[in-house]
């Protein structure tokens, strides 16, 4: 057999393939549906748990430590000390709070304002805001690693952090974390169920088709051919709708997600997939779908072995 | 192609034994008539050939191949090289007329340039040239029995194995196609058919292996 | 037709579908994998909505409203508030905070131990802690309401309550909520074209049965009944996998969930299903299976009518 | 049951006219064959006799109902009324033999008391009483043939339409299934019947219907 014929073969097949899709509108939507939407929900949940680390970045991103002065260190060696630790190398950014700033806002915050007026004398400390690197806010060890060393300079008298928030995203994270992937591994045997499902009942449905092919000298990997093909295509598709139902899902869930975020101080908008794990999304639908009709043709095969076909 | 029974039965998975003991002999060429009353065993007889079914004993060789032993990636290269007309004509549904008879031709990597022709050709014999582009379904019993006939006769097979042909064609239609049988015999093709019509047998002069509850009776020349 | 014949019919109709399944092991419980794992999904989502309402339950129980009263009111005279107030329809429990005790806890909070053991008077005022109804506690305005009134209270100089914090959480319950109705939805779809399929492609298969049924006399409602029924099982057996997933994905995720409440000071169990609620995953997936079986099996039985049905 | 059709035309969808302006008319209790070369038309005259298909022009009354007129929800039970014999035998081949048979008195609701014994009669008239418990596949054509005529009389239809009754099976028994048509017919059936086998026409001494290209040559008795 030639190159030419056997390109012209597998050319045949495809369109074949997409013309049988396209005369059965009704059941390929159905199975294309079915596939979509259970590609749709590992594929939405992997986005959501992006957004999720994205969000909690941003949290990070807001990590300060805040190092309580003794009462006797004055601005100006306060200030001193501000320059020397912007030099560090696990600090990205360091700010100074007075005395007199602290007193208004703790005057602000408490709802004691008349109470505090009555004092006479401002008995706080001059505060600095240490923000970690990234790096280190990512790593709980490292934070209290920085936290100990600043708590242990000389004009520092309390070295602090909401340690406690930390440790609750922390759990919070490995809690999705679970149970996306919980989730995720479900639907991907889902997929590959459906997909089997419904390959294998299109080969029970054309048994007697394969039955003749074979008796009259059609080989297996002719037979196979065209579930192969209708397998890829039934997951291709699927794989696209399923992208096309994040996208509608994102759109409509971002207005409260964003609205939420915003509770938090902080401007996140909802990304849906990029484009890399798009692709990786669409790809594997195609590969479910080649892989799924390949077993399940693969083990029906064996019916139209001589003295199994009853004829 | 030299067909070879020896001592062969065959049981069906539930018990029944559909052929007991057969031994007989076809020559490469020749043309020989199966007879027997329903459920004598014809069609297991050609399902043996056709490697549709094995032998449960004794053995079965064809071509110098002894059948129980061939290897199962050849079985379609085997079949390739046989004709076969069912009795229930065993047509897909889904494709046309054309595209039907073509199949063999298809399967076995046939050049598409020459596949019209040879598709027509064998139409035409069958005298269904312009039902080409119809769907089996549309045909009557009949005309799919035709279509089954050319199937099995275009890719020039050089066994043709036939199992009633003829069941559901008037007596004129039916002598045209033993005709056709008769005219690939002349051609060298070895030609096998099961059929209840003792009428041919007589006319067509040929030898005739007679079953009867799966034990060959007769291999003699009946004409 | 007497009543017997009636009920012989349908029981051995009941008998069959059952023996059909079970003769097709394989093709049976892929099909009831399929719909199990899609209706395991919204109702997965809907026990998870459930047990966030009962966490945010928790939530709205410790709900408290801080009444500051003025510097000179006296200890006695806010016991006799206190006694008043908590006879407040809108008040389950209120709590008395000494000027003391403030001062205690404000030090250990705000690390200014040494600093505010300088001050020579206390400037604290006493604290009253009212903690609402729950009915009150969940509505905003009923709340605002409450603490408008407190605050307008002679003794009470400021009737403050972290409100901010119920509009995080009223925001991030709807979010959940949307994104449990969109996926819910979404799912149930799924689980009626999964269904819809696979009885489609049973009845694909079963073309020729159909026909012949019909030719030799049989009534439309006769040809229906074994593929309702087989539908109607598919259903209940996938809504009994259904639970089954739920119960083991919530064994699996309730570890890191109670450790994550645990954070917020909650004693937090996880809750699978409730009876009722099972009982309706269950009965809605027996119901769906009927349905979209009755809903396939018309549009196909209308390719048997005479003049359609090529024999 | 009395047939009439009259100036019926039958057109299908892809334009083939299969029958063309027919009039005839089938007594109560008549025995009737019907003949014509492969393609004339028998089959689609039986299909409109059962309703299978509707006629395109003209009118076809069976038992005084015009069967253009007649309301979907009792096509059943006309149906019902008749036994049919197809030329694909039309087979289930998930249930054996026996449930096939009594297909259609489960259909119509008969008392599962007397059910068994029916059933018996009809298998037994056919020659297929040992093989109640087989399935359709593992019988032989034949075989298969008689199992479809057993489930074609054993609701005693007061109307018996058989396509090619006979078409595969060998002259003893073809003989046997024409003769147990003939009895039925004695006992008040009327029975038409598409054949190609002329042999039959002449033994039974019955009226037979011509076709010819979907037109009706001949209403003779050619006996
Ligand atoms: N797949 C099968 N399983 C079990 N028994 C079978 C099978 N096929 C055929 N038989 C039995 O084997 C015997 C021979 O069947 P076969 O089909 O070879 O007969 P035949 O001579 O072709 O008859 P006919 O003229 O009626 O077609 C019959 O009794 C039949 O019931
Ligand atoms: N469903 C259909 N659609 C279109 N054309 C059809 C259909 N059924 C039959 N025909 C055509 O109508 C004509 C008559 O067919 P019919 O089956 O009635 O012939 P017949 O007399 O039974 O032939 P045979 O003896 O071969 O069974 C044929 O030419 C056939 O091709
Ligand atoms: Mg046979
Ligand atoms: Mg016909």
């Amino acid at each position: 057999m030639t190159m030419i014929v056997w390109l012209t073969r597998h050319l045949q097949t495809l369109v074949g393939t997409l013309g049988d899709l396209s005369r059965n509108p009704f059941s390929s939507i159905l199975s294309i549906s079915v596939i979509g939407i259970a590609l749709a929900l590992p594929g939405g949940m992997f986005a959501a748990l992006e957004n999720i680390n994205k969000f909690t970045a941003e949290f990070e991103h807001g990590a300060k430590i805040s190092l309580f002065l003794s009462p006797e260190v004055s601005i100006i060696h306060a200030k001193k000390l501000q320059q020397s630790l912007a030099q560090h190398g696990d600090i990205k950014h360091i700010e100074m709070i007075t005395p007199d700033q602290a007193m208004e806002e703790f005057k602000l915050r408490s709802g004691l304002k008349d109470a505090l007026n009555s004092l006479a004398d401002n008995p706080l400390p001059v505060v600095l805001l240490a923000y970690p690197e990234d790096s280190v806010a990512r790593s709980p060890e490292k934070l209290s690693d920085l936290i100990n060393e600043l708590g242990k300079l000389e004009p520092v008298e309390l070295s602090q952090f909401d340690l406690e928030w930390i440790k609750r995203l922390t759990a919070f994270m490995e809690l999705a974390n679970r149970a996306v992937w919980v989730i995720a591994i479900i639907l991907g045997l889902g997929v590959f169920l459906v997909i089997g499902n419904t390959i294998r009942l299109a080969i029970v449905n054309r048994q007697e088709e394969i039955r003749i092919i074979k008796l009259i000298g059609g080989t297996d990997s002719f037979v196979r051919r065209p579930f192969l093909y209708s397998g890829l295509l039934q997951g291709l598709f699927g794989g696209l709708l399923a992208l096309l139902v994040i996208f509608l899902l994102f759109s409509f869930i971002s207005r409260p997600a964003s609205s939420l975020s915003s509770m938090y101080g902080i401007s996140f908008g909802l990304d849906p997939l990029q484009l890399l794990p798009s692709l990786i999304l669409v790809s594997s639908g195609a590969l479910l779908g080649w892989l799924s009709a390949r077993v399940t043709v693969g083990v029906y095969l064996r019916q139209f072995e001589p003295g199994k076909s009853q004829l | 192609m030299l067909i070879e029974f020896s001592n062969v039965t065959k049981r069906y998975p539930e018990g029944h034994e559909a052929l007991r003991d057969v031994s007989f002999v076809i020559d490469k060429g020749e043309m020989v008539f199966l007879t027997g009353h329903s459920g004598a065993g014809k069609s297991t007889l050609l399902r043996l050939v056709t490697l549709i079914e094995y032998a449960t004993r004794g053995q079965v060789i064809v071509n110098g191949q002894n059948l129980g032993r061939l290897k199962r990636p050849t079985l379609p290269y085997y079949r390739r090289q046989i004709g076969m007309v069912f009795q229930d004509h065993k047509l897909l549904h889904n494709l046309s007329v054309f595209d039907n008879v073509a199949l063999p031709l298809i399967v076995s990597g046939f050049h598409p340039r020459d596949l019209r022709r040879r598709v027509h050709a064998a139409l035409d014999k069958v005298g269904l040239l312009n039902r080409d582009r119809a769907k089996p379904i549309t045909l009557s019993g009949g005309e799919q029995q035709r279509v089954g006939i050319a199937r099995a006769v275009v890719n020039r097979p050089s066994l043709l194995v036939a199992d009633e042909p003829t069941g559901n064609l008037d007596a004129g239609l039916s002598d045209e196609i033993f005709d056709l049988f008769h005219d690939f015999n002349y051609h060298g093709v070895t030609v096998l058919v099961a059929t209840h019509d003792l009428r041919h047998i007589k006319r067509l002069g040929k030898r005739s292996l007679t079953l009867e509850d799966g034990r060959m009776i007769q291999q003699a020349n009946t004409a």
